[in-house]
């Protein structure tokens, strides 16, 4: 029953993350191969709070979220003002991402590549829960807000979204921090639920993870990156797959589903239509 | 309503470098208020650049362009859209994978100042915000007779309606001046005249003055006066469409010239 | 010390060039970066590894099938994972995320199958070392260095003066063009990604015999993508010189500065690079018209 | 003989109907123009010919057959095309272009004849010969452009606005030389917007609106025809 338990608590976290970065891939279009960092920042935000300075786990858990937003402002300052091509702009943040992590295997305050043993034991099912759920809530929020509409514009096509008074640097700022601070939150929670966090749990290849299920679950969707994360966690873990298989099939599939279906495992549209009845954009405006 | 009495934008030695190539060449022309201003030339004449440099998608090598008064060379085309300039596109641009009334909505919902957190919160007053422009973006819809594809996703129009969604969507944006850039590319003369029906009609309706680029030349002699004809980035011609019609250098610039008259160009 | 430091630079950034190559061939040509590169150089060292240990060949056989086996593999990654991307003209993101694909396909591929552990190569060179001054180098340094060197230098001339360099180069400049002159596109890329795995294959067997072969040794190449991006995307000698210069200054952060801060040194040139000079030290700038 | 036949050719650019079933032939040894103003599908049906644009239906016939699908296949049956805005692979030398034009032959002696069939044609091209191409003047510039078509020694050639942004002087040298191709036996089918002198020199021309053929007749007469200052200018 704990097992099942963590499963599902460890699914809940990640899926938080997902959610951020779904918002910035799968609904402004920008990729990134580093948001593992911002999951980092958190997580050692929040930790360090509670294990040395006793801060309150809410608290904790809230610096650490807006940690991680404060720094996404200092790669995504440069790189999305210089307007980079998105290709290069994912690899700059893949760069970042790999160097926050040497940083972190260096300091003395994150006990370096050793990681911080013992953290409290915070994070408990109810919480991720109630953390989700407010999540989901919020991101529907912004989707629909002018900010929203103004990152689905760009994703449509830039040029156009300008022309409709769209703001292109600070909207697509704005969608970085929205989605790091995400990552941040969710890494608090890992990092209370854990009890132990080490650098190279925020490798390239957990960044690769995280686009992967926003890839497969569909751009331009809340619920299909949710699913997808939710059984990239749940099912290998049910089936006790050996990590290295399951990076096996996350590699193939990353290449299957560009070669056949870029928009997505579950199909763009359907998901699209299936989000927008969700969200009522259009309530009351059938004839 | 005459083009002469005061420009509304009015651009002087506009000058723009790809690499070594001059694609505008001091170019200079104004545009009256509430006129219906035709820019025509043969391919490659620089027109779409200076639309281009006119909405800030590209910055000017040298010139001065004024909007209003107002310098606006150099702005970020944002920026410019919110002094009142909005354009459609040679190659239809929307928001593909959104509903016509979410392309519509977009540019309202940027020029509303709202709370972010009561946003995020869902508060009360946001959402009603949300809900009457929700209502304003259908009644521009309606305006545009595209009110019963509201809830259609915008790339699944058919070609003349997606042209009908930019411009409306180009309105949304609440301009003074409306840019479009070959609004009949690829209709047939039927669909082409109802477009010159409906430019007229959005010129009333809306009290915007309209710069257009086109080559279905029926459309421009129809309803633009004063018309602007540009060859090798610079002005060609000006004038009604019976002066320009009757220009033998606009006639000479598109159809060429025969044998002798190269040869005469030589001595 | 100073001597000693720069030597070991340019060693280093010899190898780095070599790997970088192949970037820049590859995205001077489809335009997208291709990070499976690393995955072939692992596979490559592992191929090398094979033949040096199971049937006992020597140092030229090793090399040489090596290369043709890293380069076997770069073309059939080509065919599978990018062609039908390439042809319905998707966004170079999209192969790029499918490259990454690969690249930890096939690094997990390896690891669950061989194994994680470390394998050295039998000792060509032994451990001779060249005696400069105080400084000494060793043999495995300067022959990789010259290696490099010459094999670049010959790429080079196989570009510039062969018929099929010149359909290279034609194709970088505009593909549809270069297929109206009668060039299989098709064809052209399975030679470009043939070079660019038999470089790979020469990179791994170096970098095997410096270090040793693991299924994550691939991710060195991180530092040759920085030296391509360095040098200019796409560009040959940017190739060379970015990987020198990086090795390099490499070097010598990690002598004189800090051997930490080595890596965040690196990454920040990298970051710093894509903002401010995208096109590098040596690649062309690209027309600013849309 | 016809070089080329084309019957009821359509294509589609998404939901745009660029060329709405089009017909025509071009006989051996013939210059056949087609001109129209910007965007009435003029240069869609010459990247078509090329198999670069994929045809929505219709058939396409070179000498008598039915022509391949892929654009290095379609060179091999003797067709090149001269683009318009010429498309020279600007970072390779002049020389470099021109080697690429002769890219399917495999015997040096032949490529060097080629060379200097061309520079018979343009004699400045070997002075520039080892000068990147994207540094030669606009008119240098086309004279390379139809040079590097040449070079694959084909049976017809396609030429799409090849005295665009050209001065008078210029424009009559094209012309010219246009001739004088056509007078070696190779046949020529011509797109322009500069449409007097293009049907000068035509022996049949066709007027193409909105994808569609509006009129056709000999070139010089068509050249004269009303119909023609309509299609431009309106009427």
């Amino acid at each position: 029953m704990d097992y099942i338990l963590s499963i599902v608590v460890l699914a809940g976290i990640n899926m938080i993350a997902v959610l951020g970065l779904s918002i910035f891939t799968g609904f402004t279009g920008l990729f990134s191969f580093g948001h593992a960092a911002f999951v980092a920042v958190g997580a050692y935000t929040s930790a360090i709070l509670t294990y040395y300075y006793s801060i309150p786990f809410p608290l904790a858990l809230i610096a650490g979220a807006a940690a991680a937003g404060l720094v996404s402002l200092v790669i995504g300052i440069p790189t999305l003002r210089a307007k980079l091509r998105s290709d290069y702009f994912a690899i700059a943040i893949l760069g970042f991402g790999e160097a926050f992590r040497v940083i972190l295997e260096n300091l003395e305050i994150t006990n370096g590549a050793r990681g911080l043993p013992g953290i409290d034991n915070f994070t408990t099912l109810p919480i991720v829960v109630v953390c989700l759920a407010g999540s989901v809530l919020i991101a529907r929020n912004f989707l629909r807000s002018r900010w929203g509409a103004a990152c689905i514009a760009i994703r449509e096509d830039p040029i156009a979204a300008e022309m409709a008074g769209v703001r292109l640097f600070q909207t697509r700022l704005l969608s970085l921090a929205v989605s790091a601070v995400y990552c941040g939150l969710s890494g608090g929670l890992l990092a209370h639920f854990l009890s132990f966090i080490q650098p190279v749990m925020f490798t390239l290849l957990q960044s690769t993870q995280l686009l992967a299920a926003v890839i497969a679950g569909g751009m331009g969707s809340i619920s299909g990156p949710l699913i997808a994360s939710f059984v990239f966690i749940a099912l290998p873990e049910a089936l006790r797959v050996a990590q290295m298989w399951r990076l096996v099939a996350y590699g193939l599939l990353l290449v299957l589903i560009m070669v056949y279906r870029p928009q997505g495992l579950m199909g763009y549209s359907e998901l699209s239509s299936f989000f927008r009845k969700k969200t009522g954009v259009q309530g009351g405006q059938k004839q | 309503m005459t083009a002469a009495q005061s420009p509304l934008l009015s651009v002087e030695g506009l000058t723009k470098n790809f690499g070594g190539i001059r694609a505008v060449d001091s170019f200079s022309f104004g545009v009256g208020e509430g006129s219906i201003t035709g820019i025509i030339g043969p391919n490659g004449a620089g027109k779409t650049t200076v639309f281009n440099l006119v909405t800030g998608i590209y910055r000017p090598t040298a010139g001065t362009m004024l909007f209003r008064g107002e310098e606006i060379g150099g702005d970020r085309p944002d920026s410019i859209v919110r002094k009142g300039i909005a354009r459609t596109f040679q190659n239809i641009r929307l928001f593909n994978r959104r509903s016509c009334l979410e392309n519509v909505l977009t540019p309202l919902l940027q020029r509303e100042k709202c709370s972010f957190t009561g946003a995020m919160l869902g508060t009360p007053g946001a959402r009603k915000m949300e809900k009457d422009l929700c209502d304003k973006a259908l009644d521009l819809l309606s305006d545009m007779g595209l009110k019963k594809y509201a809830s259609y996703q915008a790339n699944t129009l058919p070609y003349g309606l997606q042209r009908k969604l930019e411009i409306s969507r180009a309105l949304a944006t609440d301009p003074t001046l409306l840019l479009l850039d070959e609004p009949a590319a690829g209709m047939n003369p039927e669909e082409t005249r109802s477009l010159a029906n409906l430019i007229a009609e959005v010129r009333e309706k809306f009290r915007v003055t309209i710069l257009l680029i086109e080559h279905h030349m029926d459309l421009v002699m129809n309803i633009c006066s004063p018309i602007i004809v540009m060859n090798f980035g610079t002005l060609l011609a000006r004038g009604t469409p019976d002066e320009i019609r009757g220009n033998p250098k606009v006639v000479a610039a598109y159809l060429g010239k025969g044998k002798k008259e190269n040869e005469r160009a030589e001595g | 010390m100073f001597l000693q430091t720069l030597i070991t630079g340019l060693s280093i950034g010899g190898i780095y060039a070599l790997m970088a190559v192949g970037y820049s061939l590859v995205f001077s040509v489809l335009n997208f970066s291709n990070f499976a590169h690393g995955a072939v150089i692992m596979l490559g060292a592992y191929v090398g590894l094979a033949l040096a240990t199971k049937l006992s060949l020597g140092f030229g056989l090793v090399l040489a099938g090596s290369i043709a086996g890293a380069g076997i593999i770069a073309v059939l990654n080509e065919r599978l994972a990018y062609s039908s991307l390439r042809r319905r003209k998707a966004p170079s993101l999209y192969l790029m995320i499918s490259a990454m694909g690969c690249a930890v396909f096939l690094e997990n591929l390896v690891y669950a199958t061989i194994g994680s552990r470390f394998y050295a190569f039998p000792e060509f060179f032994g451990r001779q070392v060249i005696n400069l001054g105080e400084s000494s180098i060793s043999l495995l340094d300067v022959g990789a260095f010259l290696f490099a060197l010459t094999a670049i230098l010959g790429l080079h001339l196989f570009i510039n003066r062969t018929r099929t360099g010149i359909a290279i180069r034609a194709g970088v400049s505009d593909m549809t063009m270069c297929s109206l002159m009668g060039v299989d596109l098709d064809r052209l890329i399975a030679i470009v990604f043939l070079l660019a795995g038999g470089f790979a294959g020469v990179a791994g067997v170096f970098l095997g015999i410096k270090y040793l072969v693991y299924p994550t040794m691939g991710w060195v190449t991180n530092k040759a993508y920085i030296a391509a991006v360095i040098g200019g995307l796409g560009s040959l000698p940017g190739a060379l010189v970015g990987g020198l210069l990086l090795g390099i200054v490499e070097t010598f952060v990690s002598t004189y500065v800090s051997s930490v801060l080595r890596d965040v040194f690196s990454f920040s040139m990298l970051i710093a690079f894509l903002v401010w000079r995208p096109n590098g030290l040596l690649g062309q700038d690209t027309e600013e018209k849309v | 003989m016809n070089a080329l036949r084309v019957e009821d050719l359509n294509v589609h650019y998404g939901t745009i109907h660029a060329v709405q079933g089009i017909s025509f032939s071009v006989r051996e040894g013939e210059i056949v123009s087609i001109v129209g103003s910007n965007g009435a599908g003029k240069s869609t049906i010459m990247w078509t010919l090329a198999g670069v644009v994929a045809s929505s239906g219709g058939i396409v016939e070179i000498l008598g057959s039915p022509i391949p699908s892929k654009p290095h296949e379609i060179v091999a049956r003797g067709l090149a095309l001269v683009p318009e805005r010429r498309r020279l692979f600007s970072a390779l030398s002049v020389q470099e272009n021109l080697i690429m034009g002769a890219y399917r032959r495999k015997n040096d002696q032949k490529v060097i004849d080629e060379m200097e069939r061309c520079f018979k044609l343009f004699p400045i091209l070997r002075e520039r010969l080892k000068q990147r191409s994207g540094t030669l003047s606009g008119g240098e510039q086309q004279m390379l452009a139809i040079s590097r078509a040449l070079m694959s020694s084909p049976k017809i050639l396609l030429l799409d606005e090849p005295t665009l942004g050209l001065a008078p002087l210029l424009v009559e040298t094209v012309m010219e030389t246009i001739l004088r191709i056509r007078d070696e036996g190779m046949t020529v089918l011509l797109v322009e917007q500069n449409a007097t002198r293009a049907l000068e020199i035509s022996d049949r021309g066709y007027i193409i609106e909105a994808g569609r053929f509006l009129k056709s007749g000999p070139g010089p007469e068509l050249a004269l025809d009303p119909e023609i200052r309509k299609a431009y200018l309106g009427g």
